[in-house]
């Protein structure tokens, strides 16, 4: 159910966005949206599902800590 | 279409909204809550939640009680406070909060046990104020204070209008949050008691001193005057003093009063504290048998004002440091100004501030007489 | 295929001429008419000899000017046989028409246009030709004081239906040759005529083209109001608010011309619209400048303050019964919760439920006859003040925060409309998320409000984009003798010589 | 893409940048955690700021109006600079997502509680989305009048509160030792002064970068006296007590109580946290997406905006998960990764572009 109720929040978007895109007419700028698109679809799926649970937050504090040669705290597991 | 996909977008957000929607008449709003120890060990905690209908309908009149109050034991305090789910029909809401009372066997305990849950949780605010009672604090809460008004809004009013006698301090949860995380060894807080069982007469005079954490005395009223007057926070109130040489009592009204405390470095080397007081007052009541007119009864006037507020600072002075305790924290003081030499002192203060030197300098000023000069 | 086009054209043309009777002239006319019963075609001999037919429409034309200025002279002034055959039409037009205005046209589809509008042809004979007298006559409101805009002080006339009355309205006001009426004609079949009016040095000239070039790229059957104008030209057609200003009183059509904008008067319509619109126009009235500044300045503060009450009271009532009890005093507190204690639905419903309620009634108060509509605003009142009350479905201050909200909703009477459906919008985002709800609604508010432009102009000048030196005539007004400029939005031009602050002389005193 | 120059008065970008730095730094103000000192490690970071501001100001005067990414691929050559631009983008959008991390777990954990963070953060995303689809113009209009209310907000709250405070606190005046200060004016370097990097990827929108650039010096003084302020009344409210609490100006309006008619002044301080934050987070959102479309060469950013919306909400939530984790973030990872683009890589290009430009001149 909630993965229909994604996919329709998706297409509800895409339709917002499609006046825009043929308005534009870009076929460079179609390229990077729709990568950008998929992309978020992708997320939002793997987010739903609890597979992923990486934010850009935590790949950056494991990078930075690795580089400082800190030991991340607890709570950032 | 695009505003139509927008409505359509914000229905979808409208219509799973509203989580956080709680109606006004499910909530039962607490006004005052009592703290105590119980028998075996747990909190007992007692609360008053008002009851609107009968506050709110004034002209219906007569029916039921403004408040009820409800106690609830648990390992925790909120524990306790969620137990009473059980026994109220609406959820508790705290926002309203406006007295914290203390029992006294608990703050023997250890009062973070309260301040720590009411300082975390959101829905309690800081501003409450935040006393110790002498006896139980459900006794407190539970006491009737005049008629169909709301006891704990009653408590705090009188609270509030304390500083015309400022001889308790108006402690807020707030400034005990600041005290103790800045380490004072000594918090100083109002103290309430029932004067009466059967009349239900509370008095909110005096004050509690605690060891961070632990009870450890009560102040009389004076102390707790000399306590705010070196926390520079007397309001008002009077200064009663015995006429010596024509007996009888003289009262001062406070109208003013600027205190200002400085550590010095006295010639020998050695710390003190140097208490600055100026207080400007008025006749309330005079023993008549002096001129007033007269310059050098007029002065000695003065002199016996400044005599009275120097007795009620030593008091509590003297009181600290029989104690051993700075709950005056002097500490403090001396880290302000001094801090390399605080640094040295800082271990060992315990066993120095005993001995610390107190200055006090009162400076009075009797800017009226009243309304006549004599009145025999 | 151009080609093709032109010679169709040439053709229909063609066809169109007039024909050299009268009798067979009428024959067309008749037809092209469809034999329309308010038609009239008189037909009349001159000097007993010529043929003549007169058409025009009953109830468009003044019968007076018909009678006695065109077909008495037609009629008695020659005599048998005397008729000047040769220049029979010369004649007419030069020696018998007492008409001010006449014009000569050859084709049927320009008598049609002019009979349509009120004027009368005359038909002779042997002519292909037309004569069109001017004879327009037609009942027509006076000039009367409006009925939207009523003011204490200042000019109490108004427009009419009748679109000459009304630019003679405007002329009066400003004697100025450089004040220039555009003459359009809108509507495929109402033929509306449309004028621009401005003043030729003040109103700019992109503006002015911009405008012109809108208004002839319409292409609709029909124009019943300005309001067609409106919708047919405006910037932002999904905004709530209008960024097109209105009035129906010359001396708002003659102060906003003269800051530099410009009117579009539409025939049938006493409303004149005004090009550009500022958001602050909303809060400007006539009367603003006709009184002394300073109480005009307090009440100016509190159509702010009014419009501002009439948007959010419902929400932020909602907001804080429902989501922030702990910000309402406690005593407060206590009285909200007393009244609201037993009462069936929660307060958004009950919110939701009055607002609408009031729409209906105000909405049933507008459209009823004036003795109906009495009766249900005493319904109204009586339903919504007190049954629901005492009947306990809604609490008292519930009814108080409907009753503010429905009465500072007329203060700015031109902002009703956005400002019931921000309204809603607010309540609906309060309901949802609170006062947080209702920040960030303010926010995207205020967003789309600084993205509006009318007609080329910001619509928040001056306050998004901030000019703290165009503020005189904003929140307060201030002084006329400091209103040295123009708005600058339309030009900021020098509109008075200096120091004009009255001075007295020192003999006065 | 093709750049639209945008019309806007110099006071409006002074505005913008100072709400911009303003921020979400307003409710959660900078260098709390060494309390009374907080006032020193603002006054050392904002003197950095200065430093930082002379390098961007003569960085672009080698590259006159030139954009960021422009600057870059110049300097380091194009694959190089591509890569930095991409690095810069990253940094842009993360940012972004801090920011509505913030707002969100700020929300949610004392407003509205019971509110799933997802519906909050696509409730705030989405309106961000809107301002951003309307063009910076529209963003940068509304900037005067937030920067006015929220200016004017704390100091009426400060104004409340002024029989609450006492400036003993800030006794003594002179930290007995300084590590702890500078490490902390590390992090508001980094957390507000720093973040300006951004506007030199949008400034050549605005028309000449280097008559821009004064704009953001003015700009960054209306922030630091206003969050001078901001951090004085807390410490002088709140005491010691302001190291330990999560949300302090929250918590300050909280005591605010006037004859109990002016009380409980604590929505104030969110609307005014949600005003400025709005900016920021809009600023960030634009620089991307116009980032994107520019590196690209795309002749629209605005159909970008949605699908940037649902990938930025998604990651913000699964960001932190308790403040104490995000005050870790910003005292002991943030200032380390930020000093990347904010400083180093500036400062290469200058010197990259210094060197080559006496070699060719």
């Amino acid at each position: 159910m909630a993965y229909v109720g994604i996919l329709i929040g998706f297409a509800l978007l895409f339709l917002w966005d499609y006046k825009e895109i043929k308005e534009v007419n870009d076929k460079r700028g179609n390229i990077v949206y729709g990568i950008f698109f998929l992309a978020a679809i992708a997320y939002a799926i793997l987010f739903k599902s609890g597979v992923v649970t990486i934010s850009m937050t935590q790949i950056v504090s494991l990078i930075v800590a690795y580089l400082r040669g800190i030991r991340l705290p607890y709570y950032f597991r | 279409m695009k505003q139509r996909l927008l409505l359509g977008l914000l229905l979808i957000i409208f219509f799973t909204g509203c989580y956080d929607r709680r109606e006004l008449d499910d909530l039962a709003i607490v006004v005052g809550l009592g703290v105590d120890l119980a028998d075996d060990g747990d909190i007992l905690a007692t609360v008053e939640i008002v009851n609107p209908q009968v506050l709110g309908n004034k002209s219906a009149g007569g029916g039921g009680e403004p408040v009820w109050v409800i106690e609830s034991k648990g390992q925790t305090l909120f524990e306790a406070i969620r137990r009473m789910i059980h026994q109220s029909p609406n959820k508790l809401f705290f926002s309203h909060n406006q007295i914290i009372v203390i029992g006294e066997e608990l703050a023997n305990k250890d009062i973070f046990l309260v301040t720590d849950f009411l300082l975390r949780v959101e829905e309690p605010r800081e501003d409450a104020y935040l006393i110790v009672a002498e006896g139980k604090a459900g006794d407190i809460i539970r006491a009737k204070i005049g008629i169909g008004s709301v006891p704990a809004l009653a408590i705090e009013k009188m609270i509030s209008s304390n500083w015309a006698t400022s001889q308790a301090p108006m402690s807020q949860l707030i400034a005990f949050a600041k005290q103790t995380v800045a380490k004072a060894p000594g918090v100083v807080l109002g103290r309430i008691a029932l004067r009466s069982e059967k009349e239900a007469e509370i008095s909110f005079n005096g004050a509690a001193v605690l060891k961070r954490n632990k009870l450890v005395d009560w102040l009389t009223e004076t102390e707790a005057r000399g306590y705010l007057w070196i926390k520079d926070q007397v309001k008002g109130g009077t200064v009663v003093v015995k006429d010596t040489k024509y007996g009888g009592n003289i009262s001062y009204e406070i109208a003013r009063e600027k205190t200002v405390c400085r550590p010095k470095i006295l010639q020998n080397g050695q710390m003190s504290i140097e208490i600055d007081i100026a207080v400007t007052s008025r006749f309330a009541g005079l023993t008549d048998s002096r001129e007033i007119e007269n310059p050098t009864a007029w002065s000695e006037y003065v002199l016996d004002l400044e005599e009275g507020v120097k007795r009620e600072v030593r008091s509590v002075i003297d009181k600290a440091q029989t104690l051993q305790l700075d709950f005056l924290d002097f500490g403090a003081l001396i880290k302000q100004y001094y801090p390399q030499i605080w640094q040295k002192k800082e271990s060992n203060w315990d066993k120095e501030f005993p001995m610390l030197p107190v200055a006090i300098k009162v400076k009075a000023q009797i800017n009226s007489v009243g309304m006549v000069k004599r009145s025999r | 295929m151009w080609r093709a086009k032109k010679k169709k054209e040439e053709e229909n043309k063609k066809e169109d001429s007039l024909l050299s009777t009268v009798s067979k002239n009428l024959e067309v006319l008749k037809e092209k008419l469809h034999n329309s019963s308010d038609c009239v075609f008189r037909e009349f001999v001159i000097g007993d000899k010529v043929n003549a037919a007169m058409v025009y429409i009953d109830g468009l034309t003044d019968k007076k000017v018909i009678h006695d200025d065109v077909i008495r002279p037609l009629m008695f002034s020659y005599a048998a046989g005397e008729l000047p055959r040769k220049s029979l039409l010369q004649h007419i037009e030069d020696g018998l028409l007492i008409a001010s205005d006449i014009k000569e046209v050859n084709t049927f589809n320009d008598i049609l246009g002019s009979i349509l509008l009120g004027d009368a042809a005359v038909i002779v004979d042997g002519e292909k030709v037309a004569i069109i007298v001017s004879s327009k006559g037609f009942p027509i409101r006076s000039v009367t004081e409006p009925q939207t805009e009523s003011v204490i002080r200042g000019p109490r006339e108004g427009f009419t239906e009748a679109i000459r009355i009304n630019t003679a309205l405007l002329r009066r006001k400003i004697h100025d040759p450089d004040l220039v009426f555009e003459n359009l004609e809108v509507g495929v079949r109402t033929k509306t005529s449309v004028v621009i009016a401005y003043v030729k040095d003040l109103a700019k000239e992109e503006t002015v083209n911009e405008v012109r070039r809108r208004i002839k790229s319409i292409d609709i059957d029909g124009i019943l109001d300005s309001g067609y104008i409106e919708q047919l030209i405006e910037d932002n057609p999904f905004s709530p608010f209008a960024t097109t200003g209105y009035s129906e009183k010359p001396d708002v059509i003659a102060g906003r011309i003269l800051e530099g904008r410009l009117a579009v008067f539409v025939d049938g319509s006493p409303i004149v619209l005004t090009i550009p619109m500022l958001f602050i126009e909303n809060f400007q009235t006539a009367e603003d400048y006709y009184s002394r500044p300073f109480f005009i300045s307090f009440v100016r503060l509190l159509r702010y303050l009014g419009f501002f009450i009439s948007i959010i009271a419902p929400a932020f009532y909602v907001a804080l019964t429902s989501f922030h009890q702990e910000l309402l005093p406690t005593p407060l507190l206590i009285s909200i919760a007393a009244a609201s204690e037993g009462t069936p639905f929660p307060a958004v419903v009950e919110v939701g439920v009055m607002e609408v309620l009031f729409e209906i009634l105000r909405e049933a108060g507008l459209r009823m006859p004036r003795a109906i509509g009495q009766a249900v605003s005493i319904v109204g009142a009586l339903v919504i003040g007190q049954a629901t009350v005492s009947a306990g479905l809604v609490g008292e201050p519930l009814i108080i925060v409907i009753a503010i909200t429905a009465i500072t909703a007329f203060l700015v009477p031109t902002l009703y409309e956005a400002g019931t459906l921000l309204r809603i919008g607010f309540y609906l985002l309060a309901a949802t998320f609170g006062l947080i709800g209702i920040g960030v609604g303010f926010l995207v508010v205020l967003v789309h409000l600084s993205s509006l432009h009318s007609y080329g102009v910001p619509f928040m000048s001056p306050i998004m984009p901030l000019e703290a030196d165009s503020f005189q005539d904003v929140l307060i007004r201030s002084p006329l003798w400091t209103m040295k400029r123009r708005p600058r939005v339309f030009g900021d031009g020098i509109r008075q010589g200096e120091n004009q602050k009255p001075v007295k002389e020192r003999d006065m005193q | 893409m093709v750049l639209e120059r945008i019309n806007l008065a110099k006071k409006q970008i002074i505005y913008v940048a100072a709400l911009f730095m303003l921020g979400p730094t307003f409710l959660i103000p900078p260098a709390q955690e060494i309390g009374s000192y907080g006032w020193i490690a603002l006054t050392i970071s904002y003197m950095g700021f200065l430093l930082l501001f002379s390098l961007y100001r003569a960085l672009l005067n080698l590259a006159p109006d030139k954009s960021l990414f422009e600057i870059l691929q110049l300097a380091f050559g194009r694959w190089l600079g591509l890569a930095f631009s991409l690095f810069y983008l990253f940094y842009f959008v993360f940012l972004l997502t801090l920011i509505v991390a913030n707002f969100a777990d700020f929300i949610d954990s004392v407003v509205l509680i019971h509110t799933p963070e997802l519906v909050i953060t696509i409730f705030l995303v989405a309106t961000a989305a809107y301002a951003v689809r309307k063009g910076f113009e529209s963003i940068a209009r509304i900037s005067d009048i937030i920067l006015y209310t929220s200016v004017s907000i704390a100091f009426l709250v400060f104004l409340f509160l002024i029989d609450k405070i006492s400036l003993d606190v800030f006794r003594p005046v002179w930290p007995s030792s300084w590590s702890p200060i500078f490490k902390s004016s590390l992090s508001v370097f980094a957390f507000p002064f720093g973040e300006t990097v951004v506007f030199l990827s949008i400034f050549n929108q605005l028309g000449k970068p280097q008559k821009t650039m004064p704009s953001l010096l003015w700009g960054s003084l209306i922030a630091f006296i206003s969050l001078q302020l901001v951090t004085v009344r807390n410490v002088a409210t709140l005491g010691e007590f302001v190291k330990y609490s999560s949300y302090p100006s929250y918590d300050v309006a909280r005591l605010v109580d006037i004859g109990n008619v002016i009380s409980r002044a604590e929505i104030l301080i969110s609307i005014n946290f949600l005003g400025m934050g709005y900016i920021k987070a809009t600023t960030m959102y634009y620089s991307f997406c116009s980032g994107v479309a520019e590196l690209f060469k795309l002749k629209s950013y605005k159909h970008l905006v949605l699908p940037v919306g649902v990938l930025v909400s998604l990651s913000s939530l699964l960001s932190f998960k308790t403040t104490i984790q995000n005050l870790y973030f910003i005292a002991e990872i943030y200032p380390y990764f930020v000093f990347v683009p904010q400083v180093i890589i500036i400062a290469l290009a200058y010197i990259v572009l210094r060197v080559r430009g006496k070699k060719v001149g």
